[in-house]
């Protein structure tokens, strides 16, 4: 087992560049997601640890080997793709042990390999059929066989949720998470979804551009986003943000009664600060008159009321409670200054 | 004593002729059991294209072909074989001397012929005896007796021009009565204008018949043979065509009793009579691997016995070309022997669309295919043979 | 292990494969296809210089072949007489088009054993094409064919369609739309089969109906069975040389050549062998396909690009 | 669907639909038909000029019995097949390879190479009549049907390759980029992974190209001569020549040089209108 | 503007009968929203009412008219589809006005009507595009606007926001709700998304095999619902149940520590009893040990907790506050009793 390291990892497409210079380290055993909006290059850059993609520059290594310029098949890494990318043709067992075969590994070894990785996936019952008789959720599955077959060191999953069905996702989810934690090895998992992200990252990477904007654990993200873009990305319903003025060392907003302390990060001469506060993290004051509610929808446990500020400026609350806002009532809000975020109004930097 | 392979390519694909060639090819092998013998049959119209291929590739020994003209552009192209040698054997030089010049260009000779035909008209004579007619011998007989026998409702002539060439008969006929062989050949040969007088003299003969409505209808849609049943059936009472079309009429039923041939009338009675009398022939490609067997294979074809008897009247039904064998005494042999050899002073034509060249002729046979529909188009269609005739007789 | 050993390990072939297999993969065919077909193509403009009679040694002619193209042209002559057929084939060769449209939509039902019926009106397209000129020409025929025996019954006729230099070419193309028809029905047929149904169910509630329906919301959707059948039917109309063959030789004198069947005539027919010629005919042939072809080539090239 | 299912049509609709449709097939098929009435005929019938009417004598055994012993037809039969089966195996495997080639790998003049092979396949053939004839004598292969095979091998590539490629750029390239990671070498995913995939594209043109082939007429007539290696569109012109104006053996022997084709497409319909459909051109 | 009756409506399709006598109110103006899963009739429900399915037996009425046999087109119904079906052909402005150009209403006119909906839906700079053009959201507003050009008095829209990602389908849903508000048309909205159902619905309507099992206002649903069906169908994460027994008329559960006294609709002869709550409703006691955490999800905000309770039941837990639970850890659970709704085991109807 072991880790994947990028360097100065560049891609470019004849003129365009696509990956400016990537500098990662994936531990042994790590499950890292790379998350981002559409085009960011998440794919690009599994593809170019699996070496489906000429890196063009930088250097990429596996464990100790510097693999950027290696055959695919030499790079002990495995591939689950979005479209599963099962042979038709072949029967589940076959799909699996098609990469051995080829190898020329004897027939013995092969169907031990593949009645233990049909055993961990539960497999088994469907070992003799086409991929077509099978369910998004088996046929997943049958992907995931085929790399485990394979005993790669690093496992690369490019979306692989994204073709299922709501239901199917949340379970294969914590299927995969399952067999992370059971063989152990290093995974690079690729979504545009924050909620699997979320929930199976050991280590997010957010990626913009081709380049990356942040790389923690997922609820230090949540928690202690670097900048705008990642505190949007992480989180649903997105954080709030509010534009707001720095006056004697407080940061004021209109629909805030209270006032917020600056952190340390405020340059001192700032006229203007974005505040970030997360819709779960706004009390709402029903005395309080200073903004008004335009819409609400409840969703049963939870609601979320569409708030506008006097200065326009337009807001997410979540409300748990049975006393909920309704369209068209004024409320005013409440900020805990532990929970507020600052950026700069212009760079999106956090300042803290 | 022959061995090897002999090749030899046909063109009688009709049945009567085909069978009589098989058999003939049949005796030759008899007498030459060393000899491996293939015989390739194609149909008659499809041979005139397939020639070109066969002469320079997958050649044969041996292959059927026309005299005159015909065989000129692969003379000169030099795909067949001088055969100058058979013709200066004592057995070959005596008896075929009257087929020689057909053979000859540049002063050798290329093949031999193996048969020749007469042409001219055939008749239903149990028609013409109903309709109390008697064989016309000049134009005005000929229009009288056409006019009782559309009156009667039948067409005089049946045709079939489809492939053009019957239509170059009728010409060849009308052209050489109404202005003679030579100027005939003067015309094939390019040195006289389409839009001559003359020219137009022979067109106009021709209109006549055709506005009186004497060939049936339609005959651009049917070949020669799809023309017969007209004739067999007693919708058209006679037919110009060459010997060969006895066998077919005799096959769809009719008797000799009910069959009878005329020579064709006579327009111009200042120029002599000359007749059509095509000359099918045999060569040898100069490409052919076994030209000893093939050498004796045309000696065998223009023997004596067997000129007697392809050629009689249950085989081809044709003339022999050698002297010393003997006309079948069958009633239009005997008839077309004595016509070609009595009664033809102006000369022997081989045939329009083999004296004249191939692109000529075509020409001038598709226009004389228009002309037997449209005759009103006369005028339009000799202006397009004249320049035709500039351009080819040009280059 | 080390990536450098790694590589020395491995074959010059073995680290280039992805490079050098397609022109492995391409080397037989596309060898093929220039020697019989790209090659010959230009071997033909360059023979349409000469005067070749296919047996001696050609001679040089410059233009002179394109030159007497022209004044047959100019004289109303075969070339003229070709051309303007072959116009007349494009033109009419696509009635294919509506016709075969209009039996699809006659058979686009469920009801039973209309898959049969779907085949069987498709059968036309199977026949050799030479089957079908004899099949017609048996059905043209003055004296018995079954065109006027039907004429008969009406009081008409009788006509002699393939002996009329008016008609001839319409009876042969009307021959040649049989086939045609057949093809063009499957293709939309299949078209039909991809119509978005939620599209017409739009177009119902937008009130449109019949005719408009067809014209608004379905043509528009058959568009590409449209094009296909469009390319098709334009390549067919120009190579059309069987049916010619079979059915007149291009006769009765001439009237029914197209440049296809002309040129064949010129080059390898009984009284041709102008090689040179029939090489000057076919390039005319080809430029006139070439502007359908640079179409079709553009039309996919957009289509590729698209991607 | 359009026009209106006919089930949501009245009853009256409904059944003269069902009414019509046989008609219409009788008049469509009408010319062939008639060829087949022709083909049972006796002769006496086209004599007595009884062309439309019933058969005074059922002849179908004796005319097809004529065909099959008594003329060269069952030789051209064999020659369509000898020449139609090579090609049609000729055919899909060059552009089972050019097509994989086209369709998979991304090099700089694919693109060319592939509308070199597309604009091929729409040249008007007539005019590679003259140059391919020469080339066919000078290789010694006139009249043989090595060379109309050979011919008809290189000229079908171009289709086929349109075909071909346009379907294997349809499958999901993951399948291939999967064998990559698996470290499969080209020659096995193409063998292994590809071809297997493309069985329904084989399947569909091979009986496309069956039929164009055995329809072929034009070739025929321009390479080869003669019953040894003529296949049956040319040999049925021929055997019409033999029997002129014998139309009820005529007809038997157009019924038997349309057979085959037929055959295959009633066998093999669902592939050759996909073929038609996917290829969509001839 | 007028509401939509439906009165003992039936479909069959040949044998098969699909819709088994639909008995429904729908108010002037109201926004009606059917649910339920798949294949029980939604669909064909709606076009029913759009006229593009006839009916088989039974009444539809809109507003006075009786509308059951008539013309689509003549309704006064415009539908949405879920493919969009714009016309691929028309530019979007030719595709709002195409329907009223059916109907010859003059040019100009048209010009008028596409110019006011593209302003309501901000398409006006693509009126002149193709759909191939636009983008997913674009080509639903553009579905809308077709609808809206033709003035009619009833919407249907057919699961409109289902090809859209998840992103898009927030917005436009809000933006579908503001519509409603604006021209205040009868809507009619079928999903099989219970967050659109929620959040959009003044009426949800459980179908289930071509039957209705409930109709009510959404929170009404989510607080009350009559079975067990709509339990499940509408709140997400979906309802916990847990199959309790009735001991002295108080309902127990090994997970619970508490026991919930039994409601008056529970039979006093009954000896099981089906317990709903939902995971929102779910105390968590960190010092009780009944439950095993056998995974939790970290979604930010929310994490959900996934219980193993002693006799095998599976619960889900929803915690909010900073301190959660983690794997493999033991924990106790509370139940108001207010929360708790009780079910028939056999029947699934609600007890109270
Ligand atoms: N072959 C190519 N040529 C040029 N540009 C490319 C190519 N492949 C990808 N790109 C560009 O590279 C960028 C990154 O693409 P990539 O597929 O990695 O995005 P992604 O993050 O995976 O997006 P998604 O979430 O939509 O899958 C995109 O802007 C894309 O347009
Ligand atoms: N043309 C038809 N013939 C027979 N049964 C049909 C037909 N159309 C629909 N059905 C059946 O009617 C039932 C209801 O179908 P409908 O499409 O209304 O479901 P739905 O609730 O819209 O489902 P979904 O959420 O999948 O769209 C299904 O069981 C379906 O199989
Ligand atoms: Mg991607
Ligand atoms: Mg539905």
């Amino acid at each position: 087992m072991t880790g994947v390291t990028l360097k100065g990892a560049i891609k470019r497409y004849g003129q365009t560049q696509v990956i400016h210079g990537i500098d990662l380290e994936i531990e042994d055993g790590e499950f890292c997601v790379f998350v981002g909006p559409s085009g960011c290059g998440k794919s690009t850059l599994l593809r170019m640890i699996a070496g489906l993609e000429e890196t063009t520059e930088g250097e990429i290594r596996i464990g100790q080997r510097d693999v950027t310029h290696m055959d695919p098949a030499k790079r002990g890494v495995a591939m689950v793709f979005q479209t599963y990318a099962l042979y038709p043709h072949m029967t589940v067992a076959e799909n699996m042990g098609f990469g051995l075969r080829m190898n020329g590994v004897p027939k013995a070894e092969i169907d031990k390999k593949v009645a233990e990785a049909s055993e961990i996936l539960k497999l088994d019952p469907y070992l003799k059929r086409k991929p077509k008789a099978l369910s998004g959720g088996q046929r997943q599955r049958v992907a995931i066989g085929r790399a485990i077959v394979r005993g790669p060191e690093v496992f690369l999953f490019d979306e692989p949720l994204s073709n299922l069905d709501a239901e199917l996702r949340v379970e294969m989810r914590v299927e995969i998470a399952r067999l992370h934690q059971e063989i152990g090895a290093t995974m690079i998992y690729v979504t545009h979804d924050q909620v699997e992200a979320m929930t199976m990252a050991d280590k997010i990477v957010v990626l913009r551009d081709g380049r990356i904007e942040q790389v923690g654990a997922p609820m230090d993200l949540y928690r202690d986003p670097d900048n705008r873009f990642v505190a949007v990305f992480i989180g649903s319903p997105a954080m709030n943000f509010l534009e707001c003025d720095v006056v004697d060392g407080t940061v004021r907003h209109p629909a805030l009664t209270d006032t917020i302390p600056v952190t340390k990060g405020v340059p001192s001469d700032a006229r203007k600060v974005t505040l970030g506060i997360r819709p779960e993290h706004i009390g709402v004051d029903r005395s309080g008159d200073t903004c008004t509610v335009d819409l609400t929808e409840a969703l049963g446990g939870v609601s979320y009321s569409y708030l506008l500020a006097p200065n326009g400026d337009k807001l997410i609350v979540e409300e748990r409670d049975d006393q909920r806002s309704k369209a068209g009532e004024r409320i005013g809000i409440s900020v805990r200054p532990e929970r507020a975020m600052l950026f700069d109004p212009e760079s999106g930097q956090r300042l803290r | 004593e022959l061995t090897g392979e002999l090749r030899i390519f046909l063109d009688t694909s009709n049945p009567a002729p085909r069978a009589t060639m098989e058999a003939m090819i049949g005796r030759f092998a008899e007498k030459h059991p060393g000899l491996e013998i293939e015989t390739t049959v194609i149909d008659r119209e499809a041979y005139k294209t397939q020639i070109r291929n066969f002469l320079t590739a997958d050649t044969p020994d041996v292959a059927t072909w026309y005299a005159a003209n015909r065989m000129r552009p692969y003379v000169e192209a030099g795909l067949f074989e001088d055969v100058s040698d058979l013709w200066a054997e004592p057995e070959i030089a005596e008896n075929l001397a009257s087929t020689k010049g057909a053979l000859t260009i540049d002063g050798k000779q290329w093949g031999v012929p193996y048969t020749y035909y007469q042409w001219g008209v055939y008749y239903r004579k149990d028609i013409f005896d109903e309709l109390g007619l008697s064989e016309p011998k000049t134009w005005d007989e000929e229009i009288s007796n056409c006019q009782k026998i559309i009156d009667s409702g039948r067409a005089c002539y049946t045709i079939g021009t489809k492939f053009l060439w019957t239509a170059g008969g009728w010409f060849d006929y009308l052209n050489m009565r109404t202005n003679g062989f030579d100027f005939h050949m003067d015309l094939a040969a390019g040195k006289v204008s389409w839009e001559d007088e003359r020219v137009k003299q022979t067109f106009a003969n021709w209109k006549q018949l055709i506005d009186m409505g004497a060939f049936i209808d339609n005959h651009q849609t049917y070949s020669w043979q799809e023309a017969l049943p007209f004739m067999v059936q007693g919708d058209a009472a006679a037919y110009l065509m060459g010997n060969f079309a006895v066998a077919p009429l005799r096959e769809a039923g009719l008797t000799d009793d009910q069959l009878d041939f005329y020579q064709f009338v006579t327009i111009n009675p200042d120029v002599e009579l000359a007749e059509d009398a095509p000359t099918d022939t045999f060569h040898i490609p100069a490409n052919a691997s076994n030209k000893e067997a093939a050498r004796e294979f045309l000696r065998f074809v223009v023997s004596a016995e067997e000129q007697t008897i392809i050629n009689n009247g249950q085989n081809l039904g044709q003339l022999p070309i050698n002297a010393k064998s003997s006309v079948d005494d069958d009633k239009f042999l005997q008839e077309g022997f004595k016509m070609l050899s009595t009664n033809s002073p102006g000369g022997v034509a081989q045939f329009w669309d083999r004296d004249a060249p191939a692109e000529m002729a075509k020409v001038s046979m598709e226009g004389f295919q228009e002309f037997m529909v449209k005759p009103d188009n006369l005028d339009k269609i000799l202006a397009k043979l004249e320049r035709a005739r500039q351009r080819i007789y040009d280059n | 292990m080390t990536a450098v050993d790694v590589t020395e390990h491995e074959s010059w072939f073995h680290r280039n494969q992805q490079r050098i297999a397609p022109w492995l993969f391409l080397a037989p065919g596309v060898l093929f296809f220039m020697v019989y077909v790209i090659i010959p193509v230009f071997q033909s403009f360059n023979l349409s210089l000469y005067e070749w009679d296919g047996l001696g040694a050609a001679e040089y002619v410059g233009m002179r072949n394109y030159e007497d193209l022209y004044w047959e042209w100019v004289d109303r002559d075969a070339f003229y007489v070709s051309l303007k057929n072959n116009l007349i084939w494009l033109v009419m060769y696509l009635l294919a088009i509506p016709a075969g449209l209009f039996i699809a939509l006659f058979l686009n039902q469920t009801v039973w054993g209309i898959r049969l019926y779907k085949s069987l009106f498709f059968f036309p397209f199977v026949i050799s094409q030479v089957v079908v000129g004899l099949v017609f020409t048996w059905f043209y025929d003055p004296t018995f064919g079954l065109l006027n025996e039907f004429l008969s019954w009406f009081g008409l006729g009788p006509v002699n369609i393939l002996g009329d230099e008016r008609f001839v070419t319409y009876g042969i193309i009307f021959a040649g739309l049989w086939p045609q028809t057949a093809y063009c029905m499957i293709l939309y047929l299949t078209g039909l089969n991809a119509v978005d149904p939620e599209q017409i169910e739009a177009g119902r509630l937008d009130g449109a109906k019949g005719g408009r329906m067809l014209w608004h919301i379905i043509l528009p959707q058959l568009r590409p069975a449209t094009f296909i059948a469009f390319v098709v039917t334009i390549i067919g109309a120009l190579r059309s040389f069987d049916l010619i063959s079979i059915m007149t030789q291009g006769g009765p004198f001439g009237s029914s050549r197209v440049l296809a069947y002309y040129m064949f005539e010129v080059a390898l027919s009984e009284y041709g062998f102008r090689m040179g010629y029939g090489a000057a005919i076919a390039v005319i042939l080809f430029l006139i396909m070439l502007c359908f072809i640079a179409y079709f080539l553009w039309s996919m090239y957009r289509e590729e690009k698209g991607h | 669907m359009f026009p209106k299912p006919i089930e949501k049509q009245p009853r009256a609709v409904q059944i003269s639909y069902q009414a019509l449709l046989p008609v219409a097939l009788l008049l469509w098929l009408g010319p062939l038909l008639a060829v087949a009435l022709f083909s049972i005929k006796p002769e006496a019938d086209f004599t007595n000029a009884n062309y439309w009417g019933l058969p005074s004598s059922f002849e179908g055994a004796k005319n097809y019995g004529q065909v099959f012993f008594n003329s060269d037809m069952p030789r051209y039969l064999l020659n369509s097949f000898l020449i139609t089966v090579p090609t049609v195996i000729g055919a899909v495997a060059l552009s089972c390879m050019t097509g994989f080639a086209l369709g998979i790998y991304k090099f700089k003049s694919n693109l060319w190479i592939f509308f070199m092979f597309v604009a091929g396949n729409f040249v008007p053939f007539q005019i590679l009549m003259v140059p391919v004839r020469d080339l066919t004598l000078d290789l010694g292969l006139y009249n043989t049907k090595t060379g109309l095979v050979l011919f008809h091998i290189a000229f079908q590539t171009g289709f086929c390759t349109l075909f071909m490629r346009n379907f294997i750029r349809a499958l999901p390239f993951e399948l291939i980029e999967a064998a990559r990671v698996e470290g499969i070498s080209e020659w096995r995913i193409f063998w292994y992974v590809v071809l297997p995939l493309m069985k329904p594209a084989i399947a569909a043109l091979s009986v496309l190209i069956f039929t164009f082939i055995w329809n072929d007429y034009f070739w025929a007539v321009v390479l080869t001569q003669g019953a040894e290696s003529q296949p049956v569109t040319a040999g049925i012109t021929s055997f019409n020549a033999q029997f002129r104006a014998a139309y009820h053996l005529m007809s038997a022997g157009s019924i038997v040089a349309a057979l085959p084709p037929v055959a295959m497409f009633f066998l093999m319909q669902k592939h050759f209108i996909a073929g038609l459909t996917l290829g969509a051109v001839k």
